[in-house]
């Protein structure tokens, strides 16, 4: 797969990391909750990626290992509050297996402060703005996620 | 059976009969009631009107000195005493800077949680104790009435059903006396304005007081120094402000239970009520000398 | 080799204030797979839709990204101009540059390669889009209507005027619910009965109208169009064909001392009983619990008497199995119970009512056949006191809503005693009044001006009885917080609405979700009052929220028309985005081991057991299959399973790990 | 009393120094026995007697009690200087500070000698470690002050 060409250089010209975050959102609360992000025109950091997805319970987790290997520094997984699921239990299944993957993902060297998981609702356009300005703050005091890179080759993926 | 004892100033002082009351039951009962060591005031009903710091420090030197000297259970008859003792141990509980600065007055650690139980609870605790020994079952119709500390507020003080308590009706009725239905059981007295407004505690009592006599009962049973105070030494202001006199007089729980046991009146210290205990068939104790003098003041 | 389309849209300044358009265009040109990119002012325009139809036909495209606002706002439309122009709307998707960029951040080139991101995700997941197409399912054209109060009764009644068939289910004896037992109904004071009763008749004459009381719903399985209910039916322990509705049972029977529900526990009724003169149907019905015979195995004094031999001692429940096309949610609320408010004595005393019982007391029908006479002594008070707010509004120890219906049922019960009980004095404690609704507010004044209600603003703290009478402690906020006592003879509390009992279990065997309340949750507050979450389910009147009855009956009229809607198309279209089963050829057939993982994690029953066997018909393998009726594509179960077998059209592994790669 | 605890509560919610100051000078924070009851009745469980605690405090500090609930912060202070002297109340030494800081000499003039007949009133402090209280009520001051600062 080619590179994607615009990429590459911080493009605010001031040298600061510009960290690499990938977002996977829930198309029923998060994905419509950015949009009231949008349409109530609150800024945020511009340096995060949305993957749609139906639900959080959809996610495989190993599509998070594939996000590092691609060079994202910072993971943010979002989805509905308890009890809001539009499809009743599936935030719930996505916690629980997030429960049993985060073991691995810590046995395995991951670090864990690079994957946040939030519940923003279609209604909290402001939470979404201040949950990307805060994890890509964190993410940025973190530093490039260069680690991963080693295990990589180490062999782990 | 041995548990710690906080008997408070008023149980030394002017409830000298709860304090003599609840030290026969346990005499009685055979339980060893274990004095806190060089125990101080709680502060009561003035310390958290001019002073935060001290209204938890008072306290709290109690809880830690009963900590230190081993006593996991604290009883404390008198219900202010009791509902401080709670109340501060649940904000040091909240609080780690409080905690801190409390323990800088008092020169102790907070030390282990104690467990404070109040009079009820305590007797509760020792029913099974109580009712092989009853000997004259309390066959009289009283009036329970709890107050406003040993209840309220619900969250902090997690005791009986806060707003229709039944935990003392229980006890009446496993010594053998009955209780009635009213509306007042735990409407307040006016507590430690009985000094500064005698007046208004006079009015307050006035409507506890006829509503039990409404509702058939032959006395009142209290769990609490101030009630008793109020309703029975201040019965001068509740009849003023009744505009007649009425015969009821006013028991403390231990009292009650006590005389289910075949207890002295003497060794209860019912001569120093001011209502004196006039029931039919009661051969009065000796008191008549010693209670000389002593009709209810207006 | 694919051929891809981009079209980049500037939202007029919306976008290409802030996005250099021209350049994401550009990038995309460079994307493999991209054989056109354009930039346009507005793409949802007609010639912005022409634009990109004619790009499909010209170009021969099998897939467009559309860089515009967010799908959430015009996927149809492109999807729509896909197919017109011959593509399968599917191939369509949308890059969100507007929502998701233009709008929240500034106008930089780290923002324009946001946007070139973002349509490079799209790109690479539109390459690995399949042609879908809706699925499609037939409908049963017969609704389901659970609960017969007045909100079922209107819902039956429109859907079967309509042409339509309906199953009315209801729990009780009778139909009529709540607005039967009442006396008058505010604002315009017209008896209760008298509206409700032909609507009673109506609905249980009706042709298209199947009547089940005394019934309970026990399961529904299936999905929109296509549900099949499980209704328990029970046994009323007599012929309804054969019995004559005479009552003479209902006047033998000798066990007479059980408190009447329909009363409110203000009479009582016998064993057998018929729960209220105008009941639909208007048959007996044997309460097991009490009867004797069900209790020790003698009497049978009502089947000796009954003349028309209809008594069914050992009738059995019977259960009904029905296809239905769509539900409505009918069932009700319940009052908060006195036992709730220790501060007024748990309701112990006999002249501390509830507003039901009120309703029963100035009843025309009611025990003291409208006459108010207070339950303990049966004299007619001289004082009443009427409590609004009690546990509504009130966080802490009751529910925090508003009930909504009580400062109006409150007022009207004032000035029903002030008509009936010349003389009386009634008070109103209120925190607040809250009369809006058509002539609302002016009957409520009409019982302050014209009858002399009295309103204190105040809560009651305290009610206990003394001397016969009950006291109410309270507070009059306007005369600066003054303590206040009334002597009352009766006291009336507005308990809170609640949601019905079993709510939950109800609401767990449809797959409908509720609030923190435990009423019915709709699918949206505004947009779609009477749908639920769950396809083909609709909800009418107060198991929703506390509601009055115009309310509950144009809620119910429009549950209706939803139903009616649903039902005027022969069959059904849903979005495609469901979950498959991998299939393959022999000797594999599928991957799919049957561990069933995902069927524990579907929350809508959507995963079945296939046996595969040869063409000689011998067992292969047990595998899961996805009932695409059933599945709402939610992909739970993808993510569980273990051998990768089952996957979510348009969100498939294989797209969204493209999707990751292309960040 | 002068205001109802609703009122009291509804002038600190407008946050204007005038209705502060009214609060502050109320004869009503000092009337308040604690008996609970508002907290349990309340939708919304406003703690009013810790909050009036806080008043009572606040009105001390900037000596703006009423005048008419002098005798009733005479009447704290009594008993807490009895506390601090004897460790335990000392009936009889409260009651007669509590006497000399309002002047009401004859109150309850007559129910003293009853409860010296029953027993109830005592003449001597009754024990308890006066050093330690005394000392409790020192460190608190001072533990006080450095917080404040």
């Amino acid at each position: 797969m080619e590179p994607t060409p615009t990429r590459a250089e911080p493009s605010n010209g001031t040298g600061t990391f510009q960290p690499k975050i990938t977002a996977f959102v829930c198309n029923w609360c998060t994905y419509a909750g950015a949009d009231l992000t949008g349409t109530s025109r609150i800024k945020y950091q511009s340096n995060v990626r949305v993957i749609r997805l139906p639900c959080t319970g959809r996610i495989d987790f190993m599509l998070l290992l594939k996000a590092f290997a691609r060079g994202s520094d910072g993971i943010i997984v979002s989805g509905c509050h308890p009890n809001d699921c539009h499809y009743t239990s599936g935030n719930y299944h996505a916690r629980r297996r997030w429960i049993v993957f985060r073991d691995l993902l810590e046995f395995t060297g991951i670090d864990l402060r690079r994957v946040t998981f939030a519940w923003v609702s279609a209604a909290e356009g402001a939470k979404w703005a201040e949950l990307v300005d805060e994890v890509t703050n964190r993410v940025r005091e973190l530093g490039p996620y260069r680690e991963y890179q080693a295990l990589l080759g180490a062999g782990i993926e | 059976m041995r548990v710690g004892y906080y008997p408070g100033c008023s149980l030394v002082g002017s409830s000298r009969d709860f304090g003599e009351s609840v030290a026969a039951v346990a005499g009685a009962l055979e339980v060893e009631l274990a004095e806190v060591p060089g125990w101080n005031c709680c502060g009561a009903s003035s310390a958290h009107a001019l002073d935060h710091l001290l209204a938890l420090a008072l306290p709290a030197s109690v809880l830690a000195s009963a900590a230190r000297a081993g006593l996991g259970e604290v009883l404390a008859p008198c219900a202010s005493c009791y509902h401080r003792l709670v109340s501060a141990q649940r904000e040091l509980a909240g609080s780690e800077q409080l905690r801190r600065q409390v323990e800088r007055v008092i020169d102790m650690p907070v030390g282990a949680p104690v467990k404070v139980l109040n009079v009820l609870e305590w007797l509760e605790r020792c029913i099974d104790l109580i009712t092989p020994k009853v000997k004259q079952p309390f066959a009289r119709t009283v009036a329970c009435y709890y107050g406003c500390l040993l209840v309220r507020p619900a969250k902090v003080i997690e005791f009986d059903r806060s707003e229709d308590p039944v935990s003392m009706d229980q006890l009446v009725a496993r010594v053998g006396g009955k209780t009635v239905e009213w509306g007042f059981k735990t409407e307040c007295c006016g507590a430690a304005l009985s000094i500064p407004r005698t007046p208004t505690v006079g009015q307050l009592g006035a409507r506890i007081v006829r509503n039990a006599a409404g509702s058939g009962a032959e006395a009142i049973v209290v769990a609490c120094p101030m009630c008793h105070s109020n309703l029975d030494m201040r019965r001068g202001a509740i009849e003023e402000a009744l505009g007649t006199s009425v015969d009821l007089p006013v028991l403390f729980i231990t009292q009650v239970v006590g005389l289910a046991l075949g207890i002295s009146e003497r060794a209860l210290g019912l001569q120093r009520h001011f209502v004196e205990v006039r029931w039919p068939g009661r051969t009065p104790t000796a008191t008549a000398s010693a209670s000389g003098g002593a009709a209810p003041v207006r | 080799m694919a051929r891809i389309g981009v079209f980049v849209c500037h939202c007029g300044e919306n976008i290409g204030g802030t996005v250099d358009c021209a350049q994401v265009a550009e990038a995309a040109r460079s994307l493999r797979g991209v054989v056109h990119a354009v930039d346009y002012k507005y793409m949802c325009s007609d010639p912005g839709q022409n634009l990109l139809k004619e790009a499909i036909r010209e170009k021969r495209l099998d897939g467009v990204v559309v860089a515009a606002c967010s799908p959430r706002m015009h996927e149809p439309t492109f999807r729509a101009a896909a197919e017109e122009a011959g593509l399968n709307g599917y191939q369509c998707e949308m890059a969100n540059v507007r929502e998701h960029c233009s709008w929240v951040h500034e106008k930089a080139n780290s923002t324009t390669a946001k946007a070139i991101d973002l349509v490079h995700i799209q790109v690479e997941k539109v390459k690995r889009d399949a042609p879908l197409h809706p699925i499609r399912v037939p409908v049963s054209r017969t609704a389901l209507v659970l609960g017969g109060g007045i909100a079922g009764i209107q819902a039956a009644l429109d859907i079967a005027n309509a042409g339509n068939q309906v199953i009315l289910l209801e729990r009780s004896p009778s139909i009529g619910g709540h607005m039967s037992q009442l006396s008058e109904t505010f604002p315009t004071l017209d008896c209760s009965q008298c509206i409700l009763t032909p609507r009673m008749v109506e609905v249980a004459r009706h042709p298209n109208v199947t009547l089940y009381t005394y019934s309970e719903l026990e399961k529904l399985e299936g999905f929109i169009g296509n549900f099949k209910a499980t209704i328990r039916r029970r046994a009323r322990k007599l012929d309804e064909k054969i019995c004559n509705g005479c009552g003479v049972c209902t006047q033998k029977c000798p066990v007479k001392k059980i408190p009447d529900e329909f009363n409110e526990g203000l009479s009582q009724r016998r064993a057998i009983y018929i729960p209220f003169p105008q009941a639909v149907p208007n048959k007996p019905v044997i309460d097991t619990a009490n009867c004797t015979f069900f209790k020790n195995g003698k009497c049978r004094a009502c089947e000796k008497l009954c003349a028309a031999k209809a008594i069914r001692l050992d009738q059995q429940d019977e259960i009904v199995v029905r296809e239905v096309g769509a539900v409505v949610l009918a069932t009700g609320f319940r009052t908060m119970g006195l036992e709730r408010f220790p501060e007024y004595g748990y309701g112990r005393h006999p002249d501390l009512i509830d507003g039901l019982k009120f309703e029963r007391l100035a009843s025309a029908s009611g025990p003291t056949a409208g006459v108010i006479r207070r339950p303990s002594d049966g004299k007619i008070p001289e004082t009443v006191v009427f409590v609004a707010c009690a546990g509504s509004r009130d966080e802490q120890k009751g529910v925090s809503y508003c009930s909504k219906i009580c400062c109006m049922y409150t007022a009207k019960h004032a000035m029903l005693y002030r008509h009936k009980v010349h003389g009386g004095k009634a008070y109103v404690f209120y925190m607040d009044v809250r009369a809006a609704g058509k002539n609302y507010d002016e009957f409520v004044r009409r019982a302050v001006e014209e009858d002399g209600v009295k309103y204190v603003r105040g809560r009651v703290s305290r009610i206990y009885p003394d001397r016969g009478q009950l006291v109410v402690k309270g507070v009059d906020t306007l005369l600066g917080g003054e303590p206040l006592e009334i002597r009352a003879d009766l006291v009336v509390l507005a308990t809170a609405v609640q949601a019905q009992q079993g709510s939950e279990e109800m609401a767990q065997k449809l797959h409908v979700s509720y609030d923190n309340h435990r009423f019915f949750a709709e699918a949206h507050p505004k947009l779609r009052p009477v749908e639920t979450n769950t396809a083909g389910i609709f909800l009418a009147g107060a198991c929703q929220a506390p509601r009055d009855i115009p309310e509950s009956v144009a809620q119910a009229s429009g549950a209706a028309a939803k139903v009616c809607g649903l039902f005027s198309r022969p069959e059904l279209t849903r979005e495609p985005v469901v979950a498959v089963v991998d299939r393959q050829a022999p000797p594999v057939w599928s991957s799919c081991v049957g561990c069933f993982l995902c069927r524990s994690a579907c929350p809508y029953q959507a995963i079945e057991e296939e046996t595969i066997r040869t063409r000689k018909g011998e067992v292969v393998k047990t595998v899961a299959r996805v009932n695409a009726g059933l599945c709402q594509g939610c992909g739970t179960c993808v993510a569980t399973c273990r051998t990768k077998s089952i996957d979510l059209q348009g969100f498939t592994n294989e797209q969204l790990f493209a999707e990751v790669m292309a960040i | 009393m002068d205001h109802a605890p609703s009122e009291l509560l509804r002038m600190l919610q407008l946050e204007l120094p005038e209705q502060e100051g009214r609060v502050l000078g109320s004869q009503a924070i000092w009337m308040c026995i604690g008996c609970q009851t508002c907290i349990s009745r309340c939708p919304k469980e406003v703690d009013l007697p810790r909050a009036l605690d806080f008043l009572r405090r606040e009105s001390l500090e900037q000596g703006r009690v009423h005048p008419d609930a002098r005798d009733i912060v005479a009447f704290h202070r009594a008993f807490l200087s009895s506390i601090a002297r004897h460790g335990r109340l000392f009936e009889l030494g409260t009651v007669v500070g509590y006497k000399l800081r309002t002047g009401h000499l004859l109150q309850d003039a007559a129910l003293a000698p009853a409860m010296l007949a029953k027993g109830k009133l005592g003449l001597v402090p009754h024990g308890g470690d006066a050093q330690a209280a005394a000392a409790i009520f020192e460190r608190a001051r001072a533990v006080a002050e450095e917080a404040g600062e």
